[in-house]
């Protein structure tokens, strides 16, 4: 068999789908548990399947209460078992987030080290669905601020297919983030594709003259812009973060050293997003790298509103990422 | 006017409302399909009564608040059906500007306070307007619409509580229509009978059928009197159902065909109907007439929305903040 | 053994039980005054009754999960004395290597899962603990302590209904002292009888005189035995009170004195004494001998905590993360 | 009447209870409520006497219901109401966070400019008092992030009594953070004291050779730390940034032109905290300006924790403080 035909097509949904049957199917600690995961075949029909599968125990419907469910997956994570809970989007999460910070981030280091947390936590987040202001928040990168948690973004199939299996070895608390406007797009996975690694970042296109840092849904809209900009002879290298807690700073900096030049690309509102943490790290460790400030292109800081025209606007595209570096390579 | 004939505008009046609830949200459906209106669309078809009933009974001072299945709340409250169709148009002469798109309606006018999208999340501010009317000193009323999903949540349980421990004056309407998305009242709710809850809250209670537009009124109207004479909130629950699935985008693996077949014999618009023919208060002429009426309101509402135009991009930053300083 | 000496051995046990956490609160308190201490601390003298009887009803394969006051039931449990006062000295030989402090007591050999100082945090964390076991087809029990103040939180509503409709093995039970810090249940709910909230959620539920330690003993072990049989969980509410201050910088203007006068002449200690030495069980010098091993095991525990050591500065990142990976 | 006899001496516990007396006499719609602030006289005994005074209409003690009555201050605000809502600590405020994100900070924009929200949220918050892991974050910075509210910082006397006031005249959701070990701090302030403007930092300190950003606390350890500094002839000019959202970056920025050198001491975790933001604005907007790259001094990335030698090694400290400046001017 050559690596051809070991490839295969698959959307990031059926991507996520098979990583968490496998999981089931592997260690029967596992189990899924979350609002409509079960009967309605989840929200954005990504557990659709696997309740007639893996029967209701395993599969696990719940009643809207996200603190409840989400503490009962840390206390099930204490029990033995290894629990993904799915909160429906990052927005809801809020209700839970008592329980994520004061329990499941905390509970090892205030216990001595005595009791660890090994649960997973998938959501869906991010904006350009039209879902307005209750629907269309990108926090990730807000929860990369506490510590005790790993965060994770997968923006890729194969991300998405394998990350969930390196968070259910983890024994701590993983934070697993799908953008929703990514379940339905195409890309090709080995045969057998197994976990890989979330500790690094990824190049994803290589270039010379800008380092464009990003993350997510916005990784393809970078190398859409990126396409567009080797056309008019700029080549701009485009980082994948994958994991935005802990950072992978040596894979980024390392860039930073070749291009001098950085443009960080972040769907996060602006003040206190994750684009700022990395640019005040490049500060601190690659200053005296850079040939121009490091810029940041992120979300405006706005409730996202419905009117596509207007959630457009509000978001980075590869046309105002594409534009944003040509400004960055004329003044730089 | 003689009380017969009261009686007769008020039936007409509820079925017109009903019907414009429901022909306005079939003509939604059809524009999402065309791609017209976007983001999720939950129709209340099925669950007329229940908003049509309780609207009644509030005055223009009332407040409501609502989910994000609320048009039906929203027109039966008086809202212009243009302004919604343009908020679900995305058009700056919606009733946000468009910002908020079918889940999120609110008018200042009636008194509407959404249209919130986070399943519980409006009550707890049902009560604190409830709080301000009452500090205030006036007789007023909040009206709150809920799922039974809802019932789950903290936020339940929490503003039942304060509700009834601070005697404000909120009118806690559960819609239960058995199932929250795809799951049903019993993989939610470890008893069922939400009305019961209100006991634990030292909170009156009661439930009705949904579907009976004058039965959800006359128990309102109860609800209502008991409010506004000072002794407290109170909790109804509508029991209904919905046709339609929850959203767009579900594909209904969660219930049987049999058992939505069941429930649409109810259909509260046909029952009110048979109702007041069977009283010699409707016949096929007059029926005709209220459709084509209803038609007429619904095809403005879209040309409204049609002829709307876009919010300025260069808007979007306002409002974040307030343009004035408080008073 | 006959069965009074059986009865009789028991009983002293309890009373044991009981005059350790009474002595060693009092010494913690004394430790606090002189700095020995900081943080919050908060006394459970008055309501030694609920932890020992509810303890002696629970297995060792059995978990707890407390709240922010919860020496009694983390001595009740069996943890160490020594460990106990090494942590809130903040010794490394403390049970969370001073971590925690008197507000997070964790111990993995007897289950004892803190120590949550989020009022009604613990409530989900014990509904996940009882999921793991029925996962596991465990016949265990997690036993879940809190207060009434914690009623009114939406964690209480959320776990409540969680743990019932999945017919969890969790022994809920709520340390009703009347007052959350300075709030008297009378201003936190709207319907005190806290009992009775169990049917809202189709769970088995009862109160108990908490000043009473066989009659807690004997509720919690018919709960227990509801639990294990399978038929799901139990709520059972202690009513008790808090003799002492909330922490120690309550000033207690909430209550009179009177009230806390009335309420430390139903001394759970006392009452038990009392009894048994009118059943001829007891006798003066017998509790001087249990008074002074009591005595022992304080100075031996704050010995102990005395002679411990600080954590080292350069340890302050370990544990954020496990240093093995998962099983 | 001189300038002397005009001021007095006054703990910034009274001045939060002044504030609050005050504006409750000026304002009929305004009321105080939260768990404990009636009969127990407030957690952190800011409230005393209020009860007596004010009856408990406008001292409304609350069940613990975090969620419940800070939506419920929001429902209130929307009812014309002028609530200030007390959240005993920032910790507990998680519970709270969903009221406040999704509705408070978001309705406004949402419903297209009819709804505002008139409500003061104040929280304690901050470390030093050996609480431990559930009672001991600094998380104002991270509720920096949230487009819609204003968060305040008030570090002195003057500002504890005068940015309530402020903030009752806005509009719109304000957010203000009490540090819990400030309470029993002494400070002067006019017996005139009024409200004060919320939308500028103010430099506390003024000196040429580095340019030291901070709020809240540790305003005091920094202050501490350029005494000991100009000792030693370091000229430190240390800025209390007092509003964290909006950002007053002029008066940073202003300070960095002059100093060319700046310090961030910040009591959130380092990574994604306020300091990062403001690190990467200089980066934006004062690059050319720097000598060398901006620091940051914040509180380690573990939840806190009890023992006391552990909780200070956790905090930023005047010694360490001092000892980052020195490091900065040796080096730079
Ligand atoms: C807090 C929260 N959790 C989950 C969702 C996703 N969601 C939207 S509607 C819905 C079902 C709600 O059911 P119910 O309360 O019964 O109202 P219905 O849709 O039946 O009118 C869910 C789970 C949400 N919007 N908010
Ligand atoms: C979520 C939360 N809100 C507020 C507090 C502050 N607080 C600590 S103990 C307490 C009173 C709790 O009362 P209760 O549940 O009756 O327990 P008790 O102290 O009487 O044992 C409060 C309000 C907290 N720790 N957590
Ligand atoms: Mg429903
Ligand atoms: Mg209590």
């Amino acid at each position: 068999m050559n690596q051809q035909s070991a490839m295969r097509t698959i959307t990031y949904r059926e991507a996520v789908r098979e990583a968490i049957r496998e999981a089931l199917q592997r260690d029967e600690r596992v189990f899924l548990m979350g609002e409509d995961v079960g009967h309605y075949g989840g929200c954005y029909a990504v557990s659709k399947g696997l309740l007639a599968e893996f029967g209701p125990e395993r599969i696990r419907d719940t009643p809207l209460s996200e603190s409840g469910f989400v503490g009962a997956g840390i206390g099930a994570a204490l029990g033995g078992m290894r629990p993904i809970v799915e909160v429906m989007t990052v927005n809801f999460s809020l209700l839970a987030l008592d329980q994520i910070l004061n329990n499941g981030a905390t509970l090892l280091h205030m216990s001595g080290g005595q009791f660890n947390v090994p649960l997973v936590i998938r959501m869906a987040t991010g904006a350009g669905k039209q879902l307005a202001a209750q629907h269309a928040h990108s926090l990730e990168g807000w929860y990369a601020h506490i510590p005790g948690i790993r965060v994770l973004s997968p923006a890729t199939v194969e991300d998405a297919r394998g990350m969930l299996w390196s968070a259910l070895e983890d024994p701590d608390p993983v934070l697993i983030f799908e953008n929703n406007t990514l379940y339905n797009m195409e890309g090709t996975l080995a045969a057998d594709a197994g976990p890989v690694d979330i500790d690094t970042a990824r190049v994803r296109r290589p270039g010379g003259d800008l380092t464009l840092i990003t993350y997510s849904a916005s990784l393809f809209k970078s190398l859409e812009a990126a396409e567009v900009l080797a056309g008019e002879g700029i080549e701009v290298e485009v980082i994948d973060l994958r994991s935005l807690r802990p950072l992978d700073d040596a894979t980024y900096l390392a860039s930073v050293a070749r291009t001098h030049r950085v443009l960080i690309v972040d769907e996060g509102w602006r003040s206190g997003s994750l684009s700022a943490e990395i640019s005040a790290r490049i500060m601190e460790q690659g200053f005296y790298d850079l040939d121009q400030p490091v810029q940041r292109l992120c979300t405006a800081e706005v409730p996202i509103p419905y009117a596509h025209h207007m959630e457009a606007a509000a978001l980075p595209q590869a046309a105002t990422i594409a534009e944003a570096v040509r400004r960055m390579m004329t003044h730089g | 006017m003689t009380s017969t004939a009261i009686d007769r505008d008020h039936a007409l009046m509820q079925l017109h409302q009903m019907l414009l609830i429901r022909r306005f949200e079939e003509k939604s459906a059809e524009l999402y399909t065309q791609g017209k209106i976007r983001g999720f669309l939950h129709l209340y078809i099925g669950e007329e009564a229940v908003a049509v009933g309780v609207m009644a009974t509030l005055g223009p001072e009332d407040a409501v608040v609502a989910t994000y299945r609320e048009h039906g709340q929203a027109l039966a409250r008086g809202m212009s059906p243009g302004a919604i169709m343009a908020e679900m148009y995305g058009k700056v002469e919606g009733c946000c500007r468009g910002r908020g798109g079918s889940m999120h309606l609110f008018d200042t006018a009636t008194r509407f306070y959404g249209g919130n999208a986070i399943v519980g999340g409006g009550l707890p501010l049902a009560a604190g307007l409830a709080l301000a009317d009452r500090m205030q000193g006036r007789n007023r009323v909040t009206s709150c619409f809920f799922g039974d999903g809802a019932v789950a949540e903290g936020d339940f349980h929490e503003s039942m509580n304060l509700a009834s421990l601070w005697r404000l004056p909120v009118l806690f309407v559960c819609e239960n229509n058995l199932y929250a998305m795809g799951t049903a009242i019993r993989y939610t709710q470890a008893s069922p009978d939400i009305a019961a809850k209100g006991s634990c809250y030292g909170m009156a209670s009661a439930w009705v059928d949904g579907m009976d537009v004058d039965a959800v009124e006359a128990a309102a109207r109860k609800a209502v009197e008991h409010i506004r004479s000072g002794e407290g909130p109170y909790l109804l629950e509508c029991r209904t159902y919905r046709f339609r699935p929850h959203s767009m985008f579900d594909s209904e693996l969660y219930r049987t065909k049999e058992e939505v077949a069941r429930w649409k014999e109810r259909d509260p618009i046909e029952l009110l109907a048979g109702r007041l023919r069977r009283a010699g208060l409707l016949d096929d002429g007059a029926m005709t007439a209220l459709e084509a009426e209803v038609a007429g309101e619904v095809e403005a509402a879209v040309a409204f929305a049609e002829a709307g135009t876009w919010e300025e991009v260069a808007e979007l930053t306002r409002f974040v903040h307030s343009e004035r300083r408080a008073s």
